[in-house]
């Protein structure tokens, strides 16, 4: 009976803050003369509306999955891992690397290539990792800065070693490439690409090595309590170093969905893309799972897309869409309030 | 350039940019004292700036000429504080993930500051502001050799307000009764709570006095540096406090020497272009100086930073 | 905007033929006071001239991020814009692909090159505008050093930056020139570090082509000029004297009149003569760079100069260097 | 009759329990009031409905004759009741000064006047000897010495009514014998204590009257100069409870663990264990006596691998243990229940079916290739909860939920499961009743019949005396004594405890 109402409950929640949040954003949009009716039936239109936009939806949501999923996997380890965008960014240059400067046959170049965008976000998540298990310095502080350091370290590469015309590097090889005509078609040009198969594959992934695995045990169980696990004869050090490594390697995957999927070369990038901060928001609003991951971060990506035709056809700015996921996630983070909300309706007097 | 010349660059400069870090990274350090994360000091610092655009043009508007940033600061330390309470309701009384309010302000601040923007201006930045906060020679002070053209020499007076309130900060949690009430939330709140104090109302008030920092410190960074406010105008800063914040070890003091650190090493990195033996260095080593810089620092000679016990906890009473 | 073949979503009325223009800015949108901005002006300005309606006959999206540009540009091709522009050399690849998925669409971008015949392409000679501003300089340095603040050390940029020092060696040799790029668009506080420096070595005058970051370098020199050390920054783009108000720092600025090319092009188009597969470039003799209307800053010397090389350089007398290289081989030959 | 304080008929509910039901107490001025029950009896509710950190759900509460609510602990303060709680309330990077004036400071122009606070401080503590430095931090000072300080700052704050909740779970015999001392003098001076303890010895030692609670019900009051401890534990746990050990005779055999020479260091590198010796053989019980911070700790944490050995060995069934990974010291046969059991016993976040195999979850049959395999860890887990009576909704309840007791309990199903040739078990009745005392005992008991080494810690001499074949006394790093318990009194273990000299001769572990 309870857990009935326990796993009713856990899907409630994220359901009902969508719900508060929609509504919220359509107030807004009342107070500043925006008509929400049309907004929100052109933001649909824009999620929906035609094979173009699903398929950019979807496009939008692959790397966010990945990043949702670098998020949760170091939250499940008792990690912060704000570091996913410079993650990100690493693991999409090495992806473009190995993409251009390889000539291999495409079942080898193409898992290569992630591979080895998914090896430099490990990699470039090691660092905070061997940092804090060694150092004890505060993970938030170091991802925060190999943040900027990868910014500026990938710009840098791309300018000394890897310049195109147009402050980008060269396009990879069609053998590394996540494109796919034939999905592009289906969805009329969109730049739908393969790497939706990837991110939910990376998704079961994520759950399997959790729950199934021994190296999950181990990981939960120094991310809950870390004397116990020391007692229990797990390596402490070796598990947190661990935790960052697959994290970052999510978060690396993340990238070469860009890099091979999207953009097929990496840009210079001016600003870090954001995708590794939404990631925060798609892995709160998933409630940290597998299945939940998902789901947020293709309501996420719709929003986003969607916001673009709620742009152009209703004229309301994107930001309101900002505004909508802001309001979303403090719903989520305090369903404290909803599970009063609801108690309020459903308490029949006793307990 | 001679190596006083050097200094006499790089010291002014990194002054300058760390005010808003200063002010920001104390916004944190009351918040994070009083147990409740603050990760949300990006956004806080982003509304600030936001409304610091806002009313200075207004203030010029309204022809109050030169007091027009002084006016924006007052106003962007209400919003601040207003704009602090949804994360305050959120993160205390409905007891939400800090980080994760923290983060979901930090949307909110990016949304609703150019939201706003494009509704009160029509255009996704604010008009440039004219009256500025000037920099200038602080009297007898800039006289004194050597420290008067290092410190005192071609400096704003926010930069004062910024070490000032720092002390000021200090105080308050080391010497008053509030403060010791504050840091007592922060490690034992239920300890606190025996002893009588409420809990939940000091933590408001200090998450809520934290983004009236931030805010300030956002303010500031538009009314002496950026001019105007845009979406990209606060891209990261808020962050970089939070790390001063962790750096200074959650202590006001430290959090000012960490953010000076940051401006210092930022303004080497810059500086360092026109110095004749780092010259030949490639851009990118001297822009991720900085960085790399505050990470060997953490791992080699600060060490080890230990949070307030509670913090990121909410306070339930009765809860083990 | 939905179905697939209607065609004709947000123009209800049906008007299937009418002549529609579009365009998408990249993420500073349309008042960043750069060439966002100054495009949405030709392109009102076209709409207005021509009759048509904001929002429907001619409209502009804006873009958050990068990833938006691509869906941008498509759902206003699929909306039947007969125009679409794509403003900024970002865009390029996005382009390039919708047009080579949509063959009928025509497409124009800003500031690069797309060699598809659907699209044309519009650039600027940006080193010729900045090589006059960079006359002005060297003629009115009073200390023999200026500077120059980039935004992202780039092939575009670097036009800026090698015109401008081409223009300061010729009207002063002795001239010290100062280079730096701040590495981002967006750091208004590096900009004023730099600046801090520039000016801190002695430079009194800074050209800087670094949007945001080159906020900083206004505040920098307004800072420095209310103290009564007066000294001056040339704007890039758009006309920047209201940047340098009330201290009065703005020199002058060198413009980049996307306006006139967005409404030229657009002209073009309605008229039946789209320009696709071509590069349509606007240099000075096109009015398409220049420096500012304001000029009460410069010397009448200095204005002088403009004008003489101006000749010069349309009559094809010197070739302004875009490249580091092409700047080396200018300087040598100078030195002859 | 006039009452200083009475609860009358309080009700207190949580989500799915009724922690208190119609529950009486009445508490006269200058009496030391006892309150007992088992564990989650639901004595700490009652205590915090008093405080006023709780609100009751029924019932009303005289203080003085007069009824009043108390809503919050600044209205408990005010009435004079003060409160010193299980788990200590002291901010633990604060010094003492400040953790007492918290909430009622001393200012002189609104800065903390920490000088003058210290000062009264300082008074206050010499008024009823508890000898406190007011300007040590918590973190530095003995728990002994928090407890002190959680009296000063009820006394601070002028209570009138202390109330105890189990301050002597956490105390060796010394600093439980100056607590009492402490209680005496403070209800000499007319105050009222109410205190909180499962050990009957000191409620029959220092107690006028006593009240019991049963599964959240009141049980009724007695004089406890009317009573005797059988009658009290059968009041509180509603059978006959046997407070003497059954146990045979041990029988030792070959030597299992075997200490020369040991010198450990603690976080500050001073040497805590300090050339120590010691053998453990199978099929024997050996106690350890000695007061807290004599490198007890340190010791277990040395064997199991958790700290490092700077000098000397650890062999254990003949090979060399020394400095060896936790987990090979484990599969090299060592079982151990900790101290601690939140910190190091068990992942509280983890379901108590998850806790039962962190030791074992890498092996047959609970994992293969790496991957679990949850059917046969719950299977297991089933198994030890019925075998050990641990009282759980299910294997799937987080640990966290159970109390303390049966936390304890899962903890030493799964040390003693795992059949291990040595055992340790670190204050292993820690904070509990005594129906689960008797059981663990007996487990113990159990597992040195079966042939294994047990070796147990523990600060209740009581404990040591009763379940150990041998009593080894450590003073400042070193075995100073050992002796044998049926031989042995109190008295003389405390003596040996302190640094005293064995009079009687057959002392090996001092040769050395
Ligand atoms: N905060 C709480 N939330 C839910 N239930 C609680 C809470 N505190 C206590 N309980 C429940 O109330 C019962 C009584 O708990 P209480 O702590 O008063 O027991 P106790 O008699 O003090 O036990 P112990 O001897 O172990 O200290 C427990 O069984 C527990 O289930
Ligand atoms: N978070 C919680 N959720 C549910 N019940 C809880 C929680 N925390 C405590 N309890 C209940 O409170 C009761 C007392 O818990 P507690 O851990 O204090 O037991 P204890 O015997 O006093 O242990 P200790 O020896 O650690 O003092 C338990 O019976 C437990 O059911
Ligand atoms: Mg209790
Ligand atoms: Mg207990």
């Amino acid at each position: 009976m309870n857990l009935i109402k326990g796993r009713l409950f856990h899907i409630l929640v994220p359901v009902v803050s969508v719900l508060l949040g929609l509504l919220i954003g359509g107030i807004i949009m009342l107070v500043s003369n925006y008509n929400p009716i049309s907004a929100y039936a052109a933001l649909i239109d824009g999620i929906f509306g035609n094979g173009y936009n699903l398929g950019e939806t979807i496009r939008a949501a692959s790397p966010l999955i990945l990043s949702g999923l670098a998020v949760a996997f170091a939250f499940r380890t008792g990690l912060f891992n704000i570091g996913v965008e410079g993650q990100l960014l690493v693991g999409w240059l090495a992806s473009v690397y190995v993409g251009i400067h390889f000539d291999l046959p495409k079942v080898i170049h193409l898992p290569f290539a992630i591979l080895a965008g998914a090896a430099a976000g490990a990699l470039w998540g090691v660092i905070p990792g061997f940092l804090k298990a060694k150092f004890k310095v505060h993970e938030v502080i170091t991802t925060i800065m190999m943040n900027y350091i990868a910014l500026y370290t990938t710009n840098g590469i791309i300018r000394a070693y890897m310049l195109a015309p147009g402050e980008r590097t060269k396009d990879i090889k069609e053998s590394a490439s996540l494109a796919s005509p034939w999905l592009q078609q289906l969805t009329e040009f969109s730049r739908l690409h393969y790497g939706i198969v990837v991110a939910i594959l990376a998704a079961v992934i994520m759950w399997f090595i959790l729950w199934k695995t021994t190296t999950g045990y181990e990981l939960r169980a120094v991310g809950f309590n870390q004397h116990a696990s020391q007692y229990a004869g797990i390596n402490v050090s070796k598990n947190i170093v661990l935790a960052m490594a697959i994290s970052g390697a999510f978060a690396g995957a993340a990238g070469t969905m860009e890099g091979l999927g999207t953009y097929q070369y990496m840009t210079i990038n001016n600003a870090f893309t954001g995708v590794g901060f939404d990631g925060i928001a798609v892995s709160l609003l998933g409630a940290n799972g597998s299945v939940g991951i998902i789901i947020a971060a293709l309501l996420f990506g719709g929003l986003k897309i969607g916001s673009l035709t709620m742009q152009s056809a209703a004229g309301v700015p994107t930001e309101l869409v900002g505004i909508v996921i802001a309001l979303i996630i403090f719903f989520v983070a305090s369903s404290y309030l909803i599970r009063w909300l609801t108690n309020r309706f459903t308490k029949g007097g006793k307990i | 350039m001679d190596f006083f010349q050097i200094l006499a660059l790089i010291v002014p400069a990194a002054i300058v940019s760390a005010a808003p870090l200063i002010l920001t990274a104390l916004g944190g350090v009351l918040s994070e004292r009083s147990g409740v994360v603050n990760i949300g000091l990006e956004g806080l610092m982003m509304f600030g700036a936001f409304i610091g655009a806002v009313f200075t043009h207004y203030g010029e508007q309204w022809g109050l000429g030169g007091g027009s940033p002084w006016m924006s600061f007052v106003v962007a330390i209400v919003a601040g504080a207003l704009f602090a309470v949804p994360h305050a309701v959120a993160s205390i009384s409905l007891k939400a993930d800090q980080v994760v309010s923290g983060v979901a302000l930090n949307f909110l601040a990016a949304g609703l500051s150019i939201f706003l923007t494009k509704k009160l201006f029509g255009a996704g930045q604010t008009p440039d502001i004219q009256e500025r906060i000037g920099k200038g020679d602080v009297p007898v002070l800039s006289k004194i050799p050597v420290i008067g053209d290092l410190f005192f020499s071609n400096a704003y007076s926010t930069s004062f307000v910024a070490v000032f309130l720092a002390f000021v900060v200090w105080y308050i949690i080391y010497k008053t009764p509030f403060g010791l009430r504050l840091r007592s939330v922060g490690e034992h709140p239920m300890a606190a709570d025996t002893m009588g104090i409420n809990v939940i109302k000091t933590r408001y008030i200090s998450v809520i006095m934290g983004g009236a920092f931030a805010g300030l410190g956002g303010a500031i960074y538009v009314a002496s540096i950026a001019g105007n406010f845009t979406g990209s105008t606060i891209s990261g800063q808020g962050f970089m406090a939070l790390a001063a914040m962790i750096f200074g070890k959650w202590h006001p003091l430290g959090a000012m020497g960490a953010a000076l650190f940051f401006g210092l090493a930022q303004s080497l990195s810059i500086t360092g272009e026109q110095i004749p033996l780092l010259k030949d260095i490639p851009d990118v080593y001297l822009l991720i100086l900085p960085y790399v810089l505050t990470i060997l620092a953490l791992a080699g000679f600060v060490g080890r930073a230990d949070a307030p016990k509670a913090s990121g906890q909410p306070y339930e009473k009765g809860k083990r | 905007a939905c179905g697939k073949d209607d065609g004709g979503g947000s123009n209800a009325d049906g008007k299937k033929d009418a002549f529609k223009v579009a365009m998408v800015t990249d993420t500073g949108g349309v008042d960043d006071k750069s060439f966002n901005q100054s495009a949405w002006e030709g392109l009102q300005k076209f709409g207005k001239d021509n009759n048509m309606k904001k929002g429907t006959d001619f409209k502009y999206l804006q873009s958050t991020a990068a990833s938006d540009y691509a869906p941008n540009i498509n759902s206003l091709v699929r909306d039947n814009y007969k125009l679409v522009y794509g403003i900024g050399f970002l865009m390029q690849q996005d382009i390039q692909k919708v047009a080579k998925q949509q063959p009928k669409a025509q497409l124009a971008l800003v500031d690069s090159v797309v060699p598809e015949k659907n699209v044309a392409s519009i650039t600027f000679k940006e080193h010729e505008g900045s090589f006059l501003v960079g006359l002005i300089a060297g003629m009115q340095t009073k200390t023999n050093k200026v500077g120059f603040v980039g935004g992202v050390d780039s092939e575009l940029i670097k036009k800026f930056e090698n015109g401008f020092k081409a223009g300061v060696k010729t009207a002063n040799p002795k001239a010290e020139i100062f280079v730096q790029y701040a590495g981002d668009f967006n750091k208004a506080e590096k900009g004023q570090a730099i600046a801090n420096t520039f000016y801190g070595k002695g430079a009194d005058i800074i050209y800087h082509a670094a949007g945001g970051t080159g906020k900083g370098v206004f505040t920098e020199a307004k800072n420095r000029s209310k103290n009564g050390k007066k000294v001056w920054v040339i704007g890039v783009d758009r006309d920047q004297h209201e940047e340098g108000m009330p201290e009065d720092v703005t020199l002058t600025s060198m413009v980049k009149r996307v306006d006139k090319a967005v409404e030229e092009v657009s002209k073009q188009t309605m008229d039946g003569k789209f320009p696709g597969g071509k590069t349509v470039e606007f240099g000075l003799d096109q009015d398409g760079v220049g420096i500012a209307p304001h000029k009460e800053n410069v010397s009448k010397d200095a204005l002088a100069k403009v004008d003489e090389y101006k000749k010069k350089i349309q009559d094809g007398d010197i070739t302004v260097p875009k490249t580091d290289k092409e700047y080396k081989t200018f300087e040598a030959n100078m030195k002859k | 009759m006039e009452y200083v304080i009475e609860m009358r008929n309080i009700r207190k509910e949580f989500p799915g329990i009724v922690a208190n039901d119609n529950v009486t107490l009445q508490v006269k001025k200058g009496e030391i009031h006892a309150l007992l029950g088992e564990n989650g009896a639901g004595k700490s509710t009652l205590m915090n409905v008093l405080f006023g950190l709780y609100q009751p759900e029924q019932g009303e509460i005289y203080v003085k004759g007069k009824p009043i609510s108390i809503t919050d602990p600044n209205i408990a303060n005010r009435l004079g009741i003060g409160m010193v709680h299980q788990h200590f309330m002291l901010v633990e990077n604060f010094t003492v000064t400040e953790n007492i004036i918290l909430g009622k400071e001393i200012t002189t122009g609104g800065r903390v006047d920490l000088k003058k606070a210290a000062k009264e401080v300082k008074a206050l503590s010499d008024r009823y000897g508890l000898s406190v430095d007011p300007n040590a931090k918590i973190e530095n000072i003995s728990v002994g010495m928090q407890q002190r300080v959680e009296i000063l700052k009820t006394l601070y704050r002028g209570a009138e009514i202390l109330i105890f909740d189990e301050p002597t779970a956490v105390l060796t015999p010394q600093e439980i014998h100056e607590l009492m001392e402490i209680m005496k003098k403070l209800v000499a001076e007319g105050k009222s204590i109410i205190l909180i303890t499962h050990k009957l010895k000191e409620i029959m030692e220092a107690c006028d009257r006593c009240t019991v609670i049963r599964r959240g019900r009141g049980i009724g009051t007695v004089d406890v100069a009317e009573t005797n401890p059988d009658k009290l534990a059968a009041m509180m746990v509603g059978r006959e409870v046997n407070f003497k050990v059954d146990k045979t005779d041990a029988s030792p055999k070959q030597t299992v663990l075997k200490i020369e020479n040991l010198v450990v260091e603690d976080a500050r590198k001073v040497p805590v264990v300090d050339g120590l010796n010691l053998e453990i053989k199978a099929g024997e019980i050996l106690g350890i006596a000695g007061v807290d911070g004599n490198g007890q700790t340190e010791l277990l944490e040395a064997i199991t691998g958790l700290r490092k050995v700077v000098r000397g060995t650890v062999e254990l069934n003949g090979k060399n243990i020394t400095n060896h990974k936790p987990r090979k010291v484990t599969e090299a046969g060592v079982g151990h229940i900790p101290q601690d059991r939140h910190k190091h016993g068990l992942v509280l976040d983890f379901s108590i079916g998850t806790n039962m195999v962190l030791q074992t979850y890498y092996q047959q049959p609970f994992s293969k290739h790496k991957i679990l395999k949850f059917p046969a860890i719950f299977e297991k887990a089933n198994q030890l909860i019925k075998e050990f009576d641990v009282r759980t909704p299910s294997e799937h309840t987080l640990a966290r939920a159970l109390s303390g007791g049966n936390q304890q309990k899962a903890i030493i199903a799964r040390e003693v499961d795992r059949s291990p040739d040595f055992l340790i078990a670190a204050q292993p009745t820690r904070g509990l009743d005594v129906g689960a005392i008797e059981f663990i005992h007996s487990k113990l008991i159990e597992e040195r019949d079966k042939g294994k080494a047990v070796l147990l810690l523990s600060f209740e001499l009581d404990e040591v005396m009763n379940v150990s074949d041998r009593i080894a006394v450590i003073y400042e790093g070193k075995i100073v004594a050992i002796v044998d318990p049926e031989e042995t009194t109190e008295q003389e273990l405390g003596l040996l405890m302190a640094g005293g000299k064995k009079q009687k001769a057959g002392d090996r572990s001092e040769s050395h």
